[in-house]
């Protein structure tokens, strides 16, 4: 097995790994019951997947001007996502947002 | 495949439809200078639609490269510039809203007109 | 396979125009329009347009929720139920989408090279730009050298908005004037700290980005249009961090107006520099050594002067809003 | 390779949106856009290699850069918002359909 086939393989598990992940993040953020729950599966996943993708592509980039680009996406993304998830929990908290207390829809047909 | 090829020109004429529904149903101002970036947005999809050659990649040269096909930029020049054209007549709008609701104390068009009237 | 990504993605698109107009909530409108942005960065960006993407990312996170979201503030965000009958919008719409869409059978096919449009100017500029003008990036070559003279339009267009818009909001609002009191609308979101620490990290990347923007359009997606956008993003960041007053504290509105007017003067003056040294107006190839020498200064200035009267407008009418929401 | 990460970002895009059509509070519409903000730019960076020109990663970085604008000028608006309107129900406004 040379060292691109190998290189190669890692991509792939990384891809698909990360891809798994930001799928659980999204189908988390649409049936969690409340909203601190749902922001759970998104804040978690987030980070993780965006890291097992970024990772995925930098292995496919070689050693370039788009690894460092990759690499300054990926420092940014991990500043910034958890400080926006942070930031929203706090906002909702403050403003006396429960947790349990959206747990319903609005009534489908209150809805226009 | 074939049919493929229409979609985004069929998404343009919905998009375009739906914006200029807003515009003509809703009395209200936000939501018509909304319909408004809708519609524009579907202008804007139907130039960059135009631009795509088959098998192409984006107009930046790249050197040491032959023979490779470009898309066709000028209707990326003509968009480029025309999204921050958009962006700024539609704070204008904005603002001319903001003021009519500091005047009438409502954004309701029908409701401005009602007041108009008395 | 991409063509399916497309497929998908303006699908996507028309789900979320449906919303944007069936939410009866405007704040939710508003977030509706903030993913309609990001659905077409990611169309244009399929289709090829690397710059126009760059262009609706840069004003579509940065600029466009922050003002939609400061004129919101300033009205009520639910919208009155209306009994009005909306048969008539529903069918003319209807009709017109269906004629619309059979008229698309005439059009040529998807990704044509032989289209009308891919034959007429397209192949002379893609031909001639390498030998013309030496920049890999033939956008910015349009942009800047072949449809100068269009691009100057565009640019008193945007002039003129925001003087407009400072038409409209500058002037003081009558009964407001002895009830306004320091208020803690002014101070931005300081007693986050979390937000705070990492938001003042970001600002120097944005306009270091932005300023990267800038002056790699020649290689590169951007411009003048982008990087104005990008740093008018970072100071918008500043501003809603620390409070308005801080941020016009670092950028004065005199600054801001000295800019609007100093990027115009750069592109006209450009221009008048051409015809003093015995070429056309807006023709480059006089400014420098050799005509491509002369087109790459004169391709520098101009797109500088687009960056400093974009960043001028959008943050002047950012603070007109912003303004009026403190007055409150 | 790249199809499998395209594939999985496009479908979590169109989760978010299902999420912020259906409300029902205002975080939960911020908490998708923000969700769909770092898919995009996930998505730009995969598309880039996808499409072999790498060069055109700084797209991704600018979302990476001010995808997070939004979400704090939201989060100012709320908070103004309350500052303004102390009598009402903050958790269920602004951005409730009711």
């Amino acid at each position: 097995m040379t060292a691109a086939a190998v290189l190669d393989a890692a991509s792939w598990a990384l891809l698909v790994g990360g891809g798994f992940f930001v799928f659980v993040g999204g189908v988390g953020a649409l049936r969690m019951p409340d909203f601190y729950t749902r922001m759970h599966a998104a804040g978690i996943t987030d980070t993780l997947g965006t890291l097992l993708v970024l990772t995925g592509v930098i292995l496919q980039s070689g050693l370039s001007l788009a690894t460092v680009k990759l690499l300054a996406i990926a420092i940014f993304l991990l500043l910034t996502s958890p400080t926006a998830a942070y930031a929203l929990a706090n906002a909702a908290r403050l403003s006396g947002l429960k947790p349990g207390d959206a747990a319903a829809d609005p009534d489908p047909e209150q809805r226009e | 495949m074939q049919i493929l090829g229409y979609y985004n020109y069929w998404v343009f004429a919905v998009l375009l439809m739906i914006g200029l529904y807003a515009v003509m149903s809703r009395p209200n101002l936000i939501k018509k200078l909304l319909g408004m970036a809708i519609f524009q947005a579907a202008v804007f999809l139907l130039y960059i639609t135009m631009d795509k050659v088959e098998g192409g990649t984006a107009p930046i040269l790249r050197a040491g490269v032959a023979d490779e096909i470009y898309s066709n930029p000028v209707p990326q020049v003509l968009i480029l510039t025309a999204i921050v054209v958009g962006i700024a007549t539609l704070a204008l709008g904005l603002a001319i809203v903001v003021r009519i609701h500091e005047e009438y104390g409502t954004i309701e068009e029908d409701e401005i007109r009602r007041q108009d009237r008395e | 396979m991409i063509t399916l990504f497309g497929v998908f993605i303006l699908s996507l698109l028309v789900i979320t125009a449906i919303g944007i107009v069936r939410s009866t909530n405007l704040f939710a409108a508003v977030m509706l329009a903030g993913l309609f942005s990001l659905q077409m960065a990611a169309m244009f960006f399929i289709l090829d347009a690397a710059d126009v993407a760059l262009t609706e990312a840069a004003v579509g996170a940065g600029v466009a929720t922050v003002l939609l979201l400061s004129a919101l503030a300033l009205l009520d965000d639910e919208e009155r139920r209306t009994r009005r009958s909306r048969w008539a919008a529903i069918a003319v719409s209807l009709a017109t989408t269906l004629l619309m869409i059979y008229a698309t059978f005439e059009k040529p096919r998807f990704g044509d090279p032989l289209a009308p449009a891919n034959q007429h100017v397209a192949p002379w500029y893609l031909e001639n730009t390498p030998e013309l003008i030496d920049v890999p990036n033939v956008v910015t070559a349009i942009l800047a050298s072949f449809r100068g003279y269009d691009t100057l339009g565009e640019l008193f267009v945007i002039f003129t908005a925001g003087t407009g818009v400072l038409f409209v909001l500058a002037q003081r609002r009558r009964d407001t004037r002895f009830a306004r009191l320091p208020n803690a609308d002014a101070q931005g979101l300081r007693h986050h700290l979390v937000p705070r620490v990492v938001g003042r990290l970001l600002v120097p990347f944005i306009v270091l980005f932005g300023l990267y923007v800038q002056f790699h359009a020649d290689f590169g997606p951007g411009g003048g249009f982008q990087a104005g956008a990008l740093v008018s993003a970072g100071f918008v960041l500043f501003a809603l961090l620390e409070g308005e007053r801080a941020a016009l504290r670092v950028l004065p509105r005199r600054v801001l107006a000295g800019m609007i007017v100093l990027g115009a003067l750069l592109f006209v003056g450009v221009g008048v520099a051409g015809m003093l040294l015995g070429g056309n107006f807006l023709d480059y190839s006089v400014l420098g050594a050799t005509p491509v020498a002369g087109q790459h200064v004169g391709i520098l200035l101009v797109e500088l002067g687009v960056g400093i009267t974009v960043t001028g407008v959008l943050l002047t009418i950012f603070h007109a809003f912003a303004a009026r929401v403190s007055e409150r | 390779m790249y199809y499998a990460a395209v594939i999985a970002l496009l479908v979590t895009m169109a989760l978010a949106l299902a999420r912020a059509l259906l409300g029902p509070t205002v975080y939960d519409r911020v908490l998708a856009v923000n969700m769909f903000g770092t898919k995009t730019a996930l998505l730009l960076s995969v598309i880039a290699f996808l499409y072999g020109r790498p060069d055109f990663l700084d797209l991704a970085l600018a979302y990476a850069l001010i995808n997070f604008i939004g979400v704090l000028a939201v989060l100012k608006f709320v908070q103004d918002y309350t500052l303004r309107h102390p009598e009402t129900d903050a958790g269920a406004r602004p951005g409730a359909e009711r």
